[in-house]
C-alpha cells in the first residue's frame, strides 16, 4: 500500500540530476507536488512538461530546473511566464537548456515512453525551424512508401508526478475531465507518484473510465485542493485570478522571491499553502452538501 | 440601422464569418476561439469545434480562458486523450479549419511564435508554437487572427515556429506539405488572402473607417493590394449583441471566487 | 443525418473487390451487417479483421472473399473454423490470399492507419516464422538507439462496419465495455458504418466515454439484437450454445450451405434470422422493465 | 486425506501453484485461464490478471469461455483499448509472466499455433499466434501448457509461432529478446524446466501415478531428466473443491439461454 506523506514520497522519490515530468494540460496540474519539490531544494531537475504553466515558472524560478522539454511555455489566457523567460533571455537564478517540440511531437515522444519504443513517428515539424534548433527531430524513411517521417525520441522521466480525482485503497486511481497527456506520462515513467482529491473506498468508475491501477502507481498522496491554482473536474474550478495575478508577482526577481519564501518556504504544505493566499475552505464555509462531485 | 463596434468587434465577427455551418475546426484559445463561438452562435449552429486539450465538439455556454477549462470537457460529446486528438483526429486528416494566432507572420503566412532575436539567446522568448506547426500542415486551411502593426506584420521572421506558404510561388505545395495553407489572415484593420499565383499575402477587404493607406503603414512590407479592396460589412445588431453577451457571460464566470474543498 | 436501413446502407457503402473491416473483439461483432453483404452477394472483398470469427466464416463460406488480414481465426472458446480452414486448405468456395500478423502486430497496423501514417512500429515478430510468410512485416531502424524494430503497414479499409451500443440523432455513437481495435478501425476507415442496438435523444455517456462523433460516421443503422451470437455490454449475453453448436454446422460443405440458405440468404433482415434461430425475444417475453442496459 | 483428481484438474493446479500474490499475469483463455483464476481463488488473492481483450485486473466469478466475455469487462478495475495493451502494457514491460498454450512445441520451448504442413497449402490450417508472439518475447518469463503426447511434443517444428528459446544454448539470450522466456511447461503428466546450460526442457517433476516412462513415451525428442524428477503433491482438497466450483459455476452461468432485446 504506497499511500503516504507528500514529504514522504517527494523525499522518496525525487532526486537531484532526475528527469521529472509533472503533467496535467491545464486541468490536473499537480501543483502541490511541485511546491513540495522547491521545499526540499531539489536542484539540477530536467523538468519535462507540454505546457510548462506557472507550477513550473516557480520551480524554475525558485531554480530547480537545469533544463526543460516543453511544447508551450506561457500563462494559459494571460501571456507570459516570466520566471522561464527570465532563465532563458537572462540565465536567472541559473542557465536553462531547453529542449523545444510541438505539441503534437511531445504527444508522440510520450506515447513512444508509454509504449516502451525507443522513438515516436510523425507527420510533423514541416517547414519550420524546431528541428534546427532541436537536434533530437530526426526521421525515418517509411519503408513501404518510401516518405520520410518525423521522429522524436521516447520520453521516459525517472519520475512522473500526476494529479487526479480519487484513488482506493488498493492505489487505482480515477482520472476524469480534460486528460492531456497523463495517461502516457504515467506509463513512461520509472517511477509513478499520483496525488489524488481523495482516497475512497470504491472508485465507482464508469466502464471504460480512465484509471491507472494501483500495481502502475509508486505513491499515491491524499492531498485536496492538489491542483489549486489549476482545477479538479468535479471538485473546484480554475481559479483565474491567481493566473492574472501571477503575472503581477511573477514579474519582478524580489517579488517572486518574496512570494515563494512566503507562500511555499514558509508552510509546511499545501494545506497551509492553501490558507495563506486566501482560499476559501468549502469545509469551513458550507454545509456538507455543498463539497460535492 | 448601424450599431458602434470596437476593431476587436470587427475583427471577431469578420473571423467568425469565415466559418460555415458543419466546418470541423480546430480553435486556439483567445480571438479564434471568441470568433468560433461567434459563428456557432449565430449562422453556423452545427459548426465543430475541436480544441487540443481533447474536446470534440464542444458547445461552451462561456469562452474558455485555458485552452483546457472545464467548461469545454463538460459541453463536448467526446473528451479523449490528447495523444489521440493530434494522432487520430488532425494528423488523420479530419479538420476542415485551423485558427491560429502568433506574435508574428511574414508575407507568405509564415508564422513565428518562438522567440525574437537569436534562439539561444534572445531578446524576447515567447511562449512557442504548441499545437500550430502540426495544425498548420494538416488542417484542409488555415485562418490567421492577429493584430496588424509593423512589429508583427514583419518583412521576415527570425524564426519559423509554423509553416505558412515557406518562400511562395508555390513552395509550400512542392514540398508535400498536405493541407492548403492560410487562406485568410484577419487583422482588426482588414482581411488579406493569398494571391494564387505567389501566395503572398494581399488584402482583400478594410473595416469600415479604415483607409488602405492606414493598412499599408501598419505592414512591414510593400503590401499589395487585391485588384479590388473591398469594404466588410460592418457587424450587425444581432452579432454584437450575441457576442457582447458571450463576452459578459464570460466575465461573470470568470469572475467568481473560486472555493477549494481542503 | 445518416440514419439509414441496413440495406441501404451496405448497398450505398460497401461495393465488390474492397477492403473491408468488421472489427469488434469477441464483444459487439457487426452479425447483422456480415449477413446482408452476404444477401447483396459482395464478392472479391479483402476482409480484415484482428480475430475473423464465425461471422468470417460464414462470409469466407459464402464466396465474399478473395483475401484475409488477420491475426488470429479460430472459433473462440470452441476450436476452428472450418469454412476458412477449407477455403485455405482446399480453395473452397475460392482460394483465399492469407496476410497473417499477430495481434500487436495488427493493432499497430490500425493505429498507424487511424493516424495517417504509413507504418506502424512494435518490438514484434522476435524469433518467429511470420515475417518469412508476411513480406510485409519490415523493419526500420532507430535513429536514435540503432535498434532494429519490426513495421507493418498501415491497415485503411475503404469501410469500417462496427456494432455498437447506442448513437443518437447526431450520429453520435457510444461503445462500453471490451472495446477491441474498434476505435482505431473506425478512424483509420474511409468510410464508417455503425449498428446500434438503439437511436437514442441523448447518448448520457459519461465523462471520457468512448464516442464517436457523428461527422466521422457515414451511416448508422438500428439494428437491435445486431451483435448476436456475440454480445453487446448492457444489452444482452454471448450465446455461447450458438458458438458450439457452429462447429458442428460448419463441418460440412453441404449443412453449411443449408445453413446460409435458411437463416440468411432466406430471411429478408435480423429481426427474421433471430426469429429463424430461436433466439427469444425480451420484448415477446417480458414486462418493459426488463430490457434494460 | 487425499481427494480423487482428474489429470485436467492435476494440470490446472499444478499449473496455478506456480503463480505468486502480487504476481501480472497476462493470460491466455482456457486452461491457462481457470489457473490462473484458481490461483487468485487459492494462494494468490491479489493476483493481478490481464487479458488481452483490455480487461486489467479483473476478477471473474465465473470462467470466459471467449478471451472478451463481459464478465471480464465487468469485475475489471480497467478496461481499455486493445492497442494499449499490447504497446502499453505487454510492450511497456509491465507484465511478469505470460501464460500461454500452443498445438505444438519443441525441446528449446518455441510454440506452433500456425500450420501442420506447408504453410502455403497446409495439412491443418490452425488459428495462429494472436497475441502470443509478443506476449512470449515482452513479458518477464513465460509458463506454457499443454497436454503432452508425441503429436504435440514434436521434435521440429513445421512453422514457429511463438519464439522459445529458438535454437537452444543461449539462442534466445543473444537475439536480444528482452523475457526470460518459457521457464516451465506443465502438461497433463508433469511438469518441464529448461535446463540451465542447453536451455532444453527436461523433466522436473511428474504427477501421482504417472511413470517417468510414460512421459519419455509422450513425448517426440528423447527427453532428458533432470538430476532428481519429483512427484508434484497431489491437489488439495481445498484446490479441488474450489476448482471445482468454479467449474460448476462456469457451467451454469453459460447454460442460460440468451434473449435478445429485438
Amino acid at each position: 500500500m504506497p499511500l503516504m506523506t507528500l514529504q514522504e514520497a517527494i523525499a522518496a522519490h525525487v532526486k537531484d540530476g532526475q528527469t521529472l515530468a509533472l503533467e496535467g494540460f491545464t486541468h490536473l496540474i499537480p501543483f502541490a507536488a511541485g511546491h513540495e519539490i522547491i521545499r526540499q531544494g531539489r536542484a539540477d531537475l530536467h523538468l519535462v512538461r507540454m505546457t510548462p504553466d506557472i507550477i513550473y515558472d516557480q520551480m524554475i524560478g525558485a531554480g530547480c530546473a537545469r533544463a526543460l522539454t516543453f511544447s508551450w511555455g506561457g500563462n494559459p489566457g494571460v501571456g507570459s511566464l516570466h520566471r522561464l523567460r527570465d532563465a532563458v533571455e537572462h540565465e536567472w537564478p541559473r542557465p536553462l537548456r531547453i529542449v523545444e517540440h510541438s505539441h503534437a511531437g511531445m504527444a508522440a515522444a510520450y506515447t513512444a515512453g508509454a509504449s516502451n519504443l525507443p522513438f515516436g513517428i510523425l507527420r510533423g515539424y514541416l517547414g519550420t525551424d524546431l528541428p534546427l534548433v532541436n537536434p533530437q527531430v530526426k526521421s525515418v524513411t517509411c519503408p513501404y512508401t518510401g516518405e520520410a517521417l518525423a521522429t522524436v525520441p521516447a520520453i521516459r522521466p525517472d519520475v512522473t508526478i500526476i494529479h487526479a480525482q480519487r484513488a482506493d485503497r488498493s492505489s487505482n486511481v480515477l482520472l476524469r475531465g480534460i486528460l492531456g497527456v497523463q495517461k502516457e506520462a504515467a506509463m513512461a515513467a520509472k517511477h509513478l507518484i499520483v496525488t489524488v482529491e481523495e482516497v475512497v473506498e470504491s472508485l465507482d468508475a464508469p466502464m471504460n473510465a480512465v484509471v491507472l491501477p494501483g500495481w502502475t502507481v509508486h505513491a499515491v498522496v491524499c492531498v485536496p485542493g492538489g491542483a489549486y491554482p489549476s482545477y479538479a473536474q468535479g471538485y473546484y474550478a480554475r481559479d483565474n485570478a491567481f493566473y492574472l495575478a501571477w503575472d503581477e508577482v511573477s514579474r519582478d526577481r524580489d517579488r517572486f522571491r518574496q512570494w515563494i519564501d512566503a507562500h511555499v518556504l514558509g508552510v509546511t504544505d499545501h494545506a497551509a499553502f492553501l490558507r495563506s493566499v486566501g482560499v476559501p475552505s468549502t469545509r469551513d464555509a458550507a454545509g456538507p452538501g455543498e463539497v460535492s462531485a | 440601422m448601424t450599431v458602434q463596434w470596437t476593431p476587436d468587434e470587427m475583427m471577431t465577427v469578420a473571423a467568425a464569418r469565415l466559418l460555415w455551418n458543419g466546418c470541423v475546426c480546430f480553435v486556439g484559445i483567445g480571438l479564434p476561439s471568441a470568433a468560433a463561438n461567434l459563428a456557432r452562435l449565430t449562422r453556423a449552429p452545427d459548426i465543430v469545434l475541436i480544441y487540443e486539450s481533447g474536446t470534440l465538439a464542444t458547445r461552451p455556454d462561456v469562452l474558455p480562458l485555458s485552452i483546457g477549462d472545464g467548461e469545454l470537457a463538460d459541453t463536448a460529446v467526446a473528451v479523449i486523450p490528447l495523444p489521440e486528438v493530434f494522432a487520430y483526429w488532425l494528423q488523420g486528416g479530419r479538420v476542415d479549419v485551423g485558427f491560429l494566432g502568433a506574435a508574428q507572420i511574414d508575407r507568405y503566412g509564415n508564422l513565428n511564435s518562438t522567440v525574437i532575436g537569436d534562439y539561444a539567446h534572445p531578446t524576447t522568448r515567447l511562449p512557442g508554437s504548441g499545437g500550430a506547426p502540426e495544425i498548420a500542415v494538416h488542417a484542409r486551411q488555415i485562418f490567421i487572427v492577429l493584430k496588424q502593426n509593423a512589429r508583427a506584420f514583419v518583412p521576415g521572421l527570425g524564426f519559423r515556429s509554423t509553416a505558412g506558404f515557406l518562400e511562395g510561388h508555390g513552395a509550400r505545395a512542392r514540398s508535400g506539405i498536405s493541407g492548403a495553407g492560410p487562406q485568410a489572415v484577419i487583422t482588426d484593420l482588414g482581411v488579406l488572402r493569398p494571391a494564387p499565383d505567389t501566395d503572398e499575402l494581399q488584402l482583400v477587404a478594410r473595416f469600415d473607417g479604415v483607409s488602405v493607406d492606414d493598412i499599408v503603414k501598419a505592414t512591414g512590407w510593400p503590401l499589395r493590394l487585391a485588384d479590388r479592396v473591398d469594404v466588410v460589412a460592418a457587424p450587425t445588431e444581432e452579432e454584437v449583441h450575441i457576442l457582447r453577451d458571450l463576452h459578459a457571460r464570460t466575465r461573470a464566470a470568470h469572475g467568481c471566487r473560486v472555493a477549494v474543498p481542503y
